[in-house]
């Protein structure tokens, strides 16, 4: 659906990724393969809502995937402070494919103290609950 | 379309609920149509429990499953009688069906009592035999009938 | 800034003039390199005239099954076009503005980069 | 040889695992009130469920991906949402209507008190999901299923007039006491009884359990080629049996007891305990199924950890979200409300909530960036359209049909 009058974009270096088609809402999995959470929301560098961006500024980057609260204010609108915010930083991101892949262990993340929590105080306390299924 | 499946889902949501309300209110027709609803589910429900009492005579069913499919066709009388029970009526004449409706589902309710108990019973003892049970029902399917035909013909 | 502030806010031209709704942004992985992925840099906007939806990103591929699905979607993302972030001029709560004399690029994601 | 075991296997499973509570209640209600004359839709609906497996099982093994996971990074968080809560809490009606189901069969069995029963059953659902292995729990339910087949030799012994039957069936019209629009909700009962969400929902889902590998897709095309058709046919004998013996009675079906009492006729006690291990591991095996799917449902949305291939601990959140299901619908049948008429109401509304799932898969099984070069081939394209078509005119229909025949009343 190429119009004619549009430009065709010079290859660029490095892989394309488009937020909507390739990050949001993909499952995110700890480099175990154990999912952790979706990619709810993405956190940019930048810029500044509301202020003149000078020209040459350099381009944002990916701070971070978000996960949490932040998936009911992006249904149902609002935004959650800041501090409430769970971050997964782009530097713990390994691959991007179907999936979303993390260089390091679920374990330690914020994302996943809410499955922690009932696996800790809920799942864990039922008899047979570490038994291995296979 | 494929901007709408937001709202399409809800929408048939909100649908799905509100017919079920509707539904659940229950569709208040006049008195002979509600008579003959009721007499149609009771006739359904007594034939039920004919066919389960010859297949117990036949040794075809066990004990719990005839006396589960008893307890079923009694309670689909008995909301069937509760049903005629609640109608209001107006005329004379619907006062006169309901009342009739009422004696004939209550003959289905005895005789599908009787059959119970003489399935429970097992033979010998005081307890209506299943036979005689049988009868009780096939004569209150009659009585069903003839109510049916008298309040079609209206 | 979060993503999901940008995503569907309409995108003006420097007179005001509105051109569409923000339906995804485009980054490429050329940025500082890390143990793991390059950083991810916002290369721009993809701006959709008609729907802030953005669906499947028929729009940005050869993708034509299945049919006619395929081709309603592309058809309700027709005129759809990227901005690079060069070109913004400002974004604010309720809208992005663009530079004057911005370029309009072409969307498609095939033969671009390293991508899929 | 263990091939042609596991083929075997497979679709020994899928036979016994295509009938559930729905497919009973509704296919014997249909035969009791329409005779073969609605038969037409089980061969519709049979098809449309092996196209639908096919592609689900199609997308999980070439991607790795469940079917909901697809249709939250399809739809967006918004759609995905309003499309999971429609497809959750169809689908928690159908797991009270299954528990209800091994409730009333167990009752047919014991006479003791089907409301007794549900905590039992809904306790062993629990154990089952909790400890057993995925195959097993997945083969001894499929296989006991296939003790249903008592209603196809039942039929047989029953010696119907098979002239009469074949007409109803090829030549379908709407009887004489009933009206045309309630033979088209019926028609749409049918339609949601053999094509249930959830059949997808965990079919795609057990193939990730499994770990699929698109080595795997021949085999899992036989099983649901061969096994759902089959299945299919089941169906139609649990039809066949109440026009035999509940039609000409004047008998429409509205408990779990009316269905069985044709099979007692035609093949006595023996058959009746076929008939009872049938239904109850059929229902049981679907209650299974959809408690599962409503934890798979959930997880694969929000992203959590699940599956039975790890332990309870790996998949907290997973657990716990179908214990809290399994104590709803245990509340909800607590009520005295009745598991038929649940049943009942699920399958349509099944029906309605088709699409959802339904669209979704059609456009991801097209998508190279999910299935490499294991996309829609050309005739599987040409006819999951048209069933798109049917699809949505059920989905349409369905409501209005609701409420122009009072539910089937």
């Amino acid at each position: 659906m190429t119009s004619p009058e549009l430009v065709p974009l010079l290859p660029v270096q490095g892989r394309i990724l488009d937020a909507q088609l390739h990050l949001l809402d993909r499952q995110v999995l700890d480099h175990d393969g154990v999912p952790v959470t979706t990619v709810d929301d993405l956190e940019l560098s930048g810029p500044a809502l509301g202020e003149e961006i000078p020209q040459g500024t350099p381009a944002p980057v990916l701070d971070a995937l978000l996960t949490g609260p932040v998936l009911g204010t992006r249904i149902f609108g609002g935004r959650p402070p800041s501090s409430r915010l769970i971050r997964i930083h782009w530097k713990d991101v390994a691959d991007v494919g179907v999936v979303v892949r993390l260089g390091v262990g679920g374990e330690g993340l914020d994302a996943s103290w809410v499955e922690r929590w009932v696996r800790d105080k809920i799942i864990a306390r039922i008899p047979g609950g570490r038994h291995d299924p296979r | 379309m494929p901007d709408t499946p937001a709202t399409a889902p809800r929408q048939v949501l909100i649908l799905g609920f509100a017919s079920l309300a509707i539904v659940l209110a229950g569709c208040s027709g006049g008195v002979s149509e509600s008579v003959a609803t009721a007499a149609q589910d009771s006739s359904s429900a007594v034939a039920t429990a004919r066919i389960a009492l010859r297949q117990d005579m036949d040794g075809k069913l066990t004990r719990a499953a005839t006396s589960t499919t008893l307890d079923d066709a009694l309670k689909e009388v008995d909301t069937s009688r509760s049903t005629v029970l609640k109608l209001s009526a107006a005329t004379r004449e619907d006062r006169d069906i309901q009342r009739q409706a009422l004696e004939v589902l209550e003959r289905c309710a005895a005789g599908l009592t009787a059959a119970r108990a003489a399935v429970a019973a097992d033979d010998g003892g005081t307890a209506p035999s299943t036979a005689d049970a049988d009868r009780a029902l096939a004569a209150a399917e009659d009585a069903l009938q003839q109510l049916e035909d008298k309040v079609a013909g209206k | 800034m979060i993503l999901g502030d940008l995503l569907g806010l309409p995108v003006l031209d420097s007179d005001g003039g509105r051109l569409g709704k923000a339906a995804d942004i485009r980054f490429v992985l050329d940025g500082a390199p890390h143990q793991l992925m390059s950083d991810a840099r916002m290369l721009g906007i993809v701006v959709s005239p008609h729907s802030a939806a953005s669906f499947l990103g028929y729009e940005r591929t050869n993708l034509t099954q299945p049919w006619p699905l395929a081709h309603l979607l592309r058809w309700r993302h027709r005129g759809s076009f990227l901005v690079l972030w060069e070109d913004i001029a400002l974004i604010r709560k309720d809208a992005v503005k663009l530079r004057p004399g911005f370029t309009r690029y072409s969307p498609a994601l095939e033969d671009l980069g390293r991508g899929r | 040889m263990k091939r042609i075991l596991g083929v075997a296997l497979g679709i020994l499973t899928a036979i016994g695992g295509f009938v559930d509570i729905g497919d009973l209640v509704t296919n014997a209600v249909v035969g009791s009130r329409f005779g073969l004359s609605l038969v037409w839709v089980v061969a519709v609906g049979v098809v449309g469920i092996c196209l639908f497996a096919n592609m689900s099982g199609r997308v999980a093994a070439a991607s790795g991906r469940a079917t909901f996971e697809v249709i939250r990074e399809r739809l967006g968080p918004r759609a995905g949402l309003a499309n999971l809560s429609a497809s959750f809490l169809i689908n928690l009606m159908t797991v009270t209507a299954e528990i209800g189901g091994v409730a009333l069969a167990l009752q047919l069995a014991s006479s003791v008190h089907y409301l007794l029963w549900i905590p039992v059953a809904a306790v062993a659902v629990w154990l089952v999901i909790w400890r057993v292995k995925f195959s097993i729990m997945e083969n001894v339910t499929g296989l006991l299923g296939l003790t249903l087949i008592v209603f196809a030799v039942a039929l047989f012994l029953l010696k119907p007039d098979w002239g009469v039957l074949a007409g109803q069936a090829l030549a379908p019209a709407v009887p004489a006491e009933e009206t045309a629009p309630t033979y088209w909700y019926y028609a749409i009962a049918l339609f949601g009884a053999a094509m249930t969400p959830y059949e997808v929902f965990f079919f795609s889902s057990g193939a990730v359990e499994e770990g699929w590998t698109v080595k795997d897709l021949v085999q899992s095309r036989i099983n649901v080629l061969v096994g759902f058709p089959l299945g299919g046919l089941l169906s139609v004998a649990i039809a066949g049996c109440a026009a035999v013996v509940l039609l000409p009675a004047g008998i429409s079906v509205t408990s779990l007891s009316q269905v069985i009492l044709p099979v007692a006729e035609g093949a006595g006690k023996l058959g009746l305990a076929f008939v009872l291990v049938g239904v109850v591991a059929a229902t049981f095996g679907a209650a299974l199924e959809t408690t599962l799917s409503s934890g798979y449902t959930l997880a694969q949305f929000f992203g959590w950890s699940w599956g039975k291939f790890r332990r309870p601990v790996q998949a907290a959140r997973f657990h716990l979200s179908m214990i809290i299901c399994l104590l709803v619908g245990i509340g909800v049948l607590a009520t005295g409300v009745d598991p038929v008429l649940v049943t009942e109401y699920s399958v349509v509304f099944s029906a309605i909530a088709l699409p959802l799932t339904y669209l979704p898969i059609l456009i991801v099984s097209n998508d190279p960036q999910y299935m490499g070069k294991h996309v829609n081939g050309r005739a599987v394209n040409v006819l999951a359209l048209a069933y798109l078509v049917v699809i949505l005119v059920a989905s349409v229909a369905a409501i209005p049909l609701m409420i122009v025949t009072g539910a089937g009343a």
